[in-house]
């Protein structure tokens, strides 16, 4: 059996099989999964118990409202010792359950609880005889998680239709280049407009090559990365550096909700941003409903899905695509603005470092969903926050470590937690029509 | 067509950057596009540095990089204008890049050669034991004795701490909220000394006025505080200036090269009575157009004024090689004014401010602590 | 509605497709348009249906010229495909797969879900073509998936209905339902193009014939008159005999035993129910039964690309229950998949590369991990000649062969072989008479060298043509055992329907 | 997929057309597709690069004393044909590795990351170890090079095997962790250099270094022996991938793995493979840069080499002898950017774009054929795949 099955469970599921098969694993591969995920957390547990709860003293403080807010909370103390170890006690408790019993379907939500309550005890053993203000955190969580959800969004905007995009990181870098100069020359509305079209042009270049001449998706998004790069930094050098003037763009200023601003810890979080936060929220649920509810929703995921079946009712394939394909290039070129427009008015060579394609990552990770996509952009955004935090309160871990996170979050989470996504069936694929 | 298109997202790229090249003299960052020659024709015979030729190589920074490319590029242009020597500059791209950047200054007969950073360290030395006569100088560096064998290489190194521990003193002095912060690029001595500087000089301050200021972003014990593992990311100066607004400083100093800019944005938005910044390398007061208020001061490291007064010592022919350091006492390290934020500063303080700095530059009073 | 195309020509680069084809079919009326695989019918229906634009030649309809410059003005036009690979979204539901295209909305733009449902609920109740408008594609059996094509044209409006190889994936009785769906459509006045080379059925069900060779039509036949063999022979161009010859069967020893084999998904379902079988040397026995009910899986668990749950498969004495694909096959099992290009062959492969493609490792063909390509290429040639592969030019790509020659290449790969056990997953699935023709002789004459096959296919014809005797699999599980001289395909295809299990 | 169109177009359709370099040669037609094409790219994207300037602000003029400088800086001297070949050796390798991943299906961004933890394995032998001869310590650090690399390459391969992790993500994430990483480890003191604080790594033994042939010529020449390295590489590869079973096995399992599987070959073991060799590959880069002309590692030391093995990859069309064309085209933009920026006034910047337009035009033959009305039909170029395989 073992060497069988263990061919087996490696190897993607593959198109051949017939459908009743396709969304099968053997269960055999389960139950092995289902003992691995419980000693993972088992091991979590005995870290928290044996190297956490040991080396902590005192009590950790998180803030929990800022100090001009109109209704405070008390910070919130917890005698970490003590804490930790109930932490650890629930852990064991879980990864003991899971390596016997298994929790079945849910045994990855499980998974993802007890990350979090490890994540949890981290916090408050580097917290511990400190303390840091949370609210701090969570607000630049929902900042940060905005380009990356948004760039999500493009990826997501175009492989819906069946258009790979990984050069969302261009993308992001062109809308914050020309958002710039534009937001300094006549205004950050204007910014904001051309930031948006920057995108759209350069999706445009992606969906006439990819479409009109079948070239491989993959390598145009390499080459949008590429050229962009290579585009903004030139003009930078030529251009902005004579010209600073033109490097001096209007900051969309936070605007706070009225009432809602006040709202203690959701208030600071939510409804205290600027506009590209709002617009990136507003997005995601616009584009959800599109995709999900709408005609054009329908047809852009079947050209995505079946270009053939889409083509054989009368919808144009091509058209469909470059529609997808621009208006996620918009998405992401709005997003390239944040960088910019939504925080520090000015452009520097290769700002948005990587951004986009952590944005790739989310896209994948939220399987191809504007909410999932969400989701998965504030995991990131949560994992950079903290490491900043903890860079700041001055734990044992090194910087360099601490700046590692949210990329082995990435990894983490892409090889363990949520499994194989499925991606639109025609993703990648060239359209071809006789 | 494909020209075509591409053209035009060029275009949209390039925004509106027209044909019109007429050069903005007179902004701040006085920077040039590569590689210019910068002699001005009608002076050349009347200065002293005629026909001579002052080469830069920069590191991957780049000439731009609003920290000390850019500063010691000053140092070239400056003594263009003033001593009428060529300057010429050069980008590395790559590691790989400066040791035939610096051999294709030497074939070019530069009289001088200004290398900059650490990362230069290396090529620089070769470069000067292989051409002996050849005059050299480098930026936040300095060589072991024997190192070079001819003596023919300028080292400058800065005593940053100095002025970066009267930027601590100041800011604890400024501070409403009792708490200033720090932040970094990435945790090397370079960007470091700044910050060991002005956590001392808070410390400073406290015994002084008894008061328990707190220095957020790095602790000089552990060598370990906060840094943004990068030298591009303005929105990381942001962010990380935030995180520091939020934990109560209301004072930030960045050592993050154009980073900072993000955090000056910050603090423009915020207002100067929520955030202050304090400026390194040069007075950001001048250089950054957009926030010029914001900057209480800024820790100056003059290698620009070394780096002319190399240039010079080669047109002088009174060029030796060695290192020199700069102080606060010999002027390379100072605090800015503080232009907008004079107000700010109590008599007291400025007061205060001068008998440390008489005390640093006598020795009673040490930047390390 | 009359519908009339005169003189369409297409070519394709290297190919005529369709040569001045001319025909006309009738209001109330069924036209079988019948030929071989690659005679151009696809091609034809693809001009009629928009997807593909003719070089020149007209097609009329009521007496009207019409141009279809995509799929959209054909639907106007009243005429609706039904593909035999179905254009359908797997991840939509049924209403979702219906309306696309001409989606009922609100506002314009927001899709109107009861509606649709509605839609669906509407023509399904008209026609006696029940499906749940909210099931997903996915999860549905063939037979359904097709009254959803069905239900697609007719909600368009379609007048004129072309099914293409409409019964290939059909069991007997859901051929009958179909047949009936057919004359109800007829009763209601349709236009009706079925296309096949199930020549059978063609008489059984049109009322006219229309035969295709190379790209031509090369004659007409009134059913009520027309015999298969005349027929076959016009569409092949040739007299051919539709039965194997063989001699019966000589069983020697066990060579592949199952026992209580059991395969099971990730929710504990059963893909394969306890499954016990033989098969012995000399004979030939047949899967019978309709596409998924385990065939794939059985196949797979035998060639190892599946893992057990529980049972065991024995090779003559040797259990090869855990053994790897590798390990089988060097054990002696052949096996030719289902999939010929997602499986058997790598188009871009050469044809060379894939006649080693499961022995390139072992000599002669490779010395350590250095391929011999002299070796190589010696077999090929001997292969190509040998099994009729053309062109027979080892250095192209195999996926430049028409499907017949690459079958060929496939089974002269695995008959190559010295091994006691071939299976053969439906051996001629898509190719044209000859081939399948020439393969059958392959396979029969496999058996009468003592070799032991396991044939599996869901074209009964093809059971019967081939089996010593047949086993029908339904739902995972094999629920009849029988003597192939003994049985008829009436009976087998109650089993394979699951009536008599 | 295949429904019943004719065999001719159902097999257009199903099989891009795609055979062996060698091949391609030997028919009068693909010689077009083969050298024409790839040379028309190059000409075009230069084409458009002066336009850039242009409208850049600089004078016509400017542009093509840019391009002389280009021209002169890349070939025109023996010191410029020696960086020409110093810059193309590690794209080589860089390339190789991202062209065999191609091969198998996968994509391997993750070349930087590999190419760094190759150079600092290579680095720590190189000065660790002291007096034993050039022909035991080169080789040495070569392999520890090669290690590095293989283990920053196994991770994704692994992970990909066993989880089904796509590897553009994981590759892009070591990527980071790799940098921040060498951060880490040069100012640890096993390696940073004694007496200094910066994050500069000790210097390798001098019997550590690839030795530069031309040295004897004139000390500036920096080209070394680690082209032979590259060159070797590139056959061994060549020889591999086309020549033996398990270059068999990785083009089975990158056309199509379930036939591949069908075949007895396991999947996720070549991908591991396939992940490890790339990552040797790259390791190779990385340590070559660090032997043959750094002589010590310093935070992002590899400077996006692995960003530009993917364009080597897809220019050279994953073929092995394509990529080592292709890295010495980029190898002579590189230097001769350099040179463009010693004697006119353009960014070096430039370069990027160029080589990115190349890529573009080069993968898009039918856009070149339109262009410059050739009559070849000429197929895109489907190197990788989508998220799908």
């Amino acid at each position: 059996m073992s060497d069988r099955s263990a061919e087996f469970e490696q190897t993607p599921v593959e198109s051949y099989l017939s459908k009743e098969v396709k969304s099968n694993v053997l269960s055999k591969s389960k139950v092995r999964r289902a003992k691995i995920i419980g000693i993972v957390m088992l091991f979590l547990a005995a870290v928290v118990m044996f190297v956490l709860a040991p080396a902590s003293q005192g009590v950790a403080t998180f803030g929990l409202s800022f100090s001009d807010e109109k209704f405070q909370l008390s910070a919130l103390a917890i005698p970490s010792t003590a804490a930790l170890y109930v932490l650890a006690m629930v852990l064991a408790f879980l990864g003991g359950t899971q390596f016997l019993k298994g929790f079945q379907r849910k045994s990855t939500l499980i998974l993802g609880i007890s990350f979090v309550v490890f994540v949890i005890s981290i916090m408050i053993w580097a917290t511990a005889g400190q303390e840091f203000s949370l609210i701090s955190m969570l607000v630049s969580t929902i900042a940060r998680t905005a380009p990356i959800a948004l760039g999500a969004l493009s990826g997501i905007l175009c492989e819906r239709s069946g258009v790979v995009n990984i050069g969302i990181e261009g993308m992001l870098l062109g809308g914050a280049f020309t958002g710039v100069v534009m937001g300094s020359l006549l205004g950050g509305w204007v910014g904001l407009i051309a930031a948006t079209i920057t995108g759209g042009i350069l999706a445009l270049l992606l969906a006439w090559l990819s479409i009109n001449y079948r070239v491989d998706q993959i390598i145009i998004g390499v080459v949008i990365n590429l050229l962009v790069l290579g585009l903004t930094s030139f003009l930078t050098a030529q251009v902005l550096v004579k010209r600073p003037e033109w490097n001096d763009a209007p900051i969309f200023p936070a605007i706070k909700i009225p009432l809602l601003g006040d709202i203690p810890i959701i208030g600071p979080m939510f409804f205290d941003q600027t506009v590209i936060v709002y617009a990136m929220f507003g997005l995601v649920a616009l584009t959800t409903f599109m995709l999900f509810r709408s005609r054009w929703g329908l047809r852009t995921r079947s050209v995505g899905e079946n270009p053939k079946a889409a083509d054989s009712l009368g919808i144009s394939v091509a058209k469909t695509r470059y529609l997808a394909v621009i208006y996620g290039g918009m998405v992401g070129g709005f997003a390239g603005a944040w960088f910019t427009l939504g925080t520090v008015g000015r452009f520097d060579e290769g700002m948005t470092g990587g951004a986009g394609f952590i944005g790739l990552a989310a896209m994948i990770f939220g399987g191809w969903n504007p909410i999932g996509a969400l989701g998965a952009a504030l995991i990131f955004g949560f994992s950079d926050s903290l490491s900043q935090k903890l860079a700041l309160i001055n734990t044992a871990i090194p910087t360099e470590f601490l700046a590692m996170t949210p990329y082995l979050v990435t990894i983490v989470v892409v090889a363990g937690l949520v499994g194989r996504a499925r991606p639109p069936a025609a993703d990648g694929v060239p359209w071809e029509k006789k | 067509m494909a020209a075509a298109v591409i053209a035009v997202s060029a275009l949209a790229l390039a925004g509106c950057s027209s044909s019109d090249s007429t050069e903005d003299t007179a902004a701040a960052t006085a920077t040039e596009s590569a590689s210019e020659t910068m002699t001005d024709e009608a002076t050349v015979d009347a200065l002293p540095g005629a026909g001579m030729k002052a080469c830069q190589v920069t590191d991957v920074g780049g000439v731009d990089d609003k920290g000390f490319n850019q500063k010691a590029y000053k140092g070239v242009t400056d003594a263009v204008d003033q001593l009428g020597v060529e300057g010429v500059v050069l980008e590395s791209q790559a590691e790989t890049d400066y040791a035939p950047n610096i051999q294709s200054f030497v074939d070019q007969g530069c009289d001088v050669i200004v290398t900059v950073g650490f990362l230069l360290g290396d090529g620089t030395m070769e470069a000067a034991n292989a051409n002996p006569d050849l005059p050299f100088t480098i930026v936040d560096y300095a060589y072991a004795d024997g190192d070079i064998t001819n003596n023919n290489v300028l080292g400058q190194v800065f005593n940053t701490d100095e002025a970066a521990f009267l930027a601590g003193y100041l800011a604890a002095g400024v501070s409403k909220t009792g708490k200033v912060g720090t932040f970094g690029g990435v945790n090397i001595p370079p960007v470091t000394v700044f910050m060991d500087g002005f956590y001392y000089g808070v410390q400073k301050y406290n015994a002084d006025n008894g008061t328990s200021v707190e220095v957020l972003g790095w602790d000089p014990a552990a060598q370990s505080g906060l840094f943004t593992e990068n030298f591009e990311s303005l929105d990381d100066g942001r962010t990380f200036a935030q995180n520091l607004v939020d934990e109560g400083a209301d004072i930030v100093m960045p050592v993050a090269g154009p980073v900072g800019l993000g955090s000056a944005a910050l603090a423009g938005e915020l207002g100067t009575d929520k955030l202050l910044i304090i400026g390194v390398d040069s007075d950001q007061y001048n250089s950054d157009t957009a926030n010029p208020g914001v900057y209480l001061t800024s820790v100056l490291k003059e290698m620009d004024v070394t780096t002319f007064n190399a240039i010079q010592s080669v047109v002088d022919g009174t060029f030796v090689g060695g290192v020199t350091v700069g102080t606060l006492e010999n002027g390379g390290v100072s605090l800015a004014p503080f232009h907008d934020q004079e107000g700010a500063v109590s008599a007291e303080l400025a007061a205060a401010l001068e008998t440390i700095k008489a005390g640093i530059i006598d020795g009673s009073i040490s930047a390390q602590g | 509605m009359e519908l009339e195309l005169r003189g369409i020509t297409k070519a394709f680069p290297g190919v005529l497709a369709n040569d001045n084809v001319s025909l006309t079919a009738h209001s109330g009326q069924v036209l079988a348009l019948i030929g071989e695989n690659g005679a151009g019918k696809s091609t034809l229906m693809n001009i009629l249906s928009g997807i593909y634009r003719p070089d020149s030649g007209e097609i009329i309809i009521d007496g009207v010229d019409q141009k279809f410059h995509d799929p959209g003005a054909a639907i106007k036009a009243g005429i609706g495909m039904v593909h035999q690979h179905f254009m359908l979204v797997d991840v939509f539901t049924v209403a979702e797969n219906v309306v696309l295209g001409i989606e009922p909305t609100i506002a314009g733009s927001i899709l109107n879900t009861k509606e649709a449902d509605k839609e669906v609920r509407e023509i399904s109740e008209k026609y006696g073509l029940a499906v749940d408008p909210k099931a997903k594609i996915e999860n549905l059996p063939v037979g359904i998936q097709q009254r959803v094509e069905i239900i697609k044209v007719l909600l368009r409006g379609a007048k004129v209905l072309v099914f293409d190889e409409p019964t290939a994936v059909l069991t007997p009785q859901e051929v009958i339902e179909f047949f009936g769906i057919v004359a109800e459509l007829k009763s209601r006045g349709a236009t009706i193009i079925f296309i096949t080379h199930k020549l059978k059925e063609a008489i059984a069900i049109a009322d006219h014939i229309t035969v295709l060779r190379a790209g031509k039509v090369v004659g007409h036949a009134d059913p009520k008159t027309a015999t298969q063999e005349e027929l076959a022979s016009m569409m092949v161009g040739r007299d051919i005999d539709l039965t194997v010859k063989k001699t019966p069967a000589k069983p020697g020893e066990s060579v592949l035993t199952m026992e209580s084999v059991t395969m099971t998904d990730d929710l504990g379902r059963d893909l394969l129910d306890n499954i016990n079988l033989e098969v012995r040397a000399g004979e030939i026995v047949g899967i019978a039964g309709i596409q998924g009910n385990g065939q794939t899986e059985l196949v797979e668990a035998i060639t190892g690309l599946l893992p057990l749950a529980k049972g065991t498969i024995k090779l003559k004495n040797l259990d090869i229950t855990s053994s790897n694909p590798r390990q089988i096959h060097k054990d002696g099992v052949a096996h030719i998949p289902e999939d010929r290009n997602h499986m058997g062959m790598i188009g871009s492969f050469t044809i060379a590369e894939n006649l080693v493609l499961d022995s390139y490792y072992a000599k002669p063909y490779s010395k350590g991990i250095q391929m011999q390509r002299a070796a190589i290429d010696e077999t090929a040639r001997e292969l190509v000649a040998a099994y009729d592969v053309r062109p027979p030019h080892i250095e192209n790509n195999g996926g430049a062969l028409s499907g017949g020659n690459a079958q060929k290449m496939i089974v002269a790969r695995e008959f190559s072989r010295d091994v006691p056990l071939v299976v053969c997953a439906q051996p001629t699935r898509g190719i044209d008479v000859g081939s399948i023709e020439y393969i059958h002789e392959q396979i029969v004459k496999k058996r009468d060298e003592g070799i032991a096959i396991l044939v599996v296919s869901t074209e009964l014809d093809e059971i019967f043509a081939l089996s010593d005797r047949i086993l029908v699999m339904f739902d995972g599980k094999i629920v009849a055992s029988l003597i192939a001289s003994e049985t008829n395909p009436t009976e087998v295809g109650l089993y394979m329907a699951g009536q008599n299990a | 997929m295949s429904s019943q169109l004719d065999p001719q177009t159902k097999q257009d359709l199903l099989n891009p057309k795609e055979r062996s370099f060698t091949q391609r040669l030997a028919t009068a037609a693909d010689w077009r597709t083969a050298i024409l094409i790839p040379l028309l790219s190059v000409i075009t994207a230069l084409l458009i690069g002066i336009v850039i300037i242009v409208l850049t602000g600089s004078s016509f003029g400017d542009a093509m004393a840019a391009y002389g400088a280009l021209l002169e800086g890349s070939v025109g001297s023996l010191r410029a044909v020696s960086e020409t070949l110093t810059a193309a050796t590690p794209l080589m390798l860089a390339g190789l590795s991202v062209a065999l991943a191609f091969r198998a299906g996968l994509f391997n961004i993750g070349g930087e990351g590999q190419a760094l933890i190759g150079g600092m394995f290579a680095v720590w032998v190189g000065f660790s170890i002291t007096g034993i001869p050039i022909f035991i310590h080169l080789p040495l650090a070569i392999l520890a090079g090669i290690v590095g690399g293989a283990i920053w390459g196994f991770i994704p391969g692994i992970l990909k095997a066993k989880t089904g992790a796509h590897e553009v993500i994981t590759t892009i994430m070591l990527n980071y962790i790799a940098l921040r990483l060498v951060d880490f480890l040069l100012k640890t003191t096993m390696f940073q250099r004694e007496g200094r604080n910066d994050p500069v790594s000790k210097n390798i033994e001098s019997s550590a270094e690839y030795p530069a042939f031309l040295g004897g010529i004139d000390s500036a020449l920096r080209v070394h022996a680690g082209l032979f390295v590259a060159l070797a590489a590139a056959f061994l590869i060549y020889w591999l991938l086309f020549r033996t079973t398990i270059g068999f096995e990785f083009r089975a399992v990158g056309a199509n793995p379930s036939a591949a599987r069908y075949a007895g070959i396991s999947v996720t073991k070549v991908y591991v493979m396939v992940m490890l060799i790339a990552g040797a590959l790259a390791g190779t880069a990385g340590a070559g840069q660090v032997l043959g002309v750094l002589g010590r590692t310093t935070p992002g030391f590899t400077a996006d080499l692995g960003f530009d093995g993917i364009a080597v990859a897809l220019l050279g069309r994953s073929n092995p002898w394509g990529v080592v064309a292709a890295a010495i085209l980029f190898g002579g933009l590189r230097a001769g950017g350099q040179q463009m920026q010693v004697s006119a006034s353009v960014g070096i910047d430039l370069i990027s774009v160029i080589q990115a337009l190349i890529i573009i035009l080069v993968a898009a033959p039918a856009l070149i054929a339109s262009i410059y009305r050739l009559k070849t039909p000429v197929a895109s170029t489907q190197i990788s795949k989508g998220w799908g395989s």
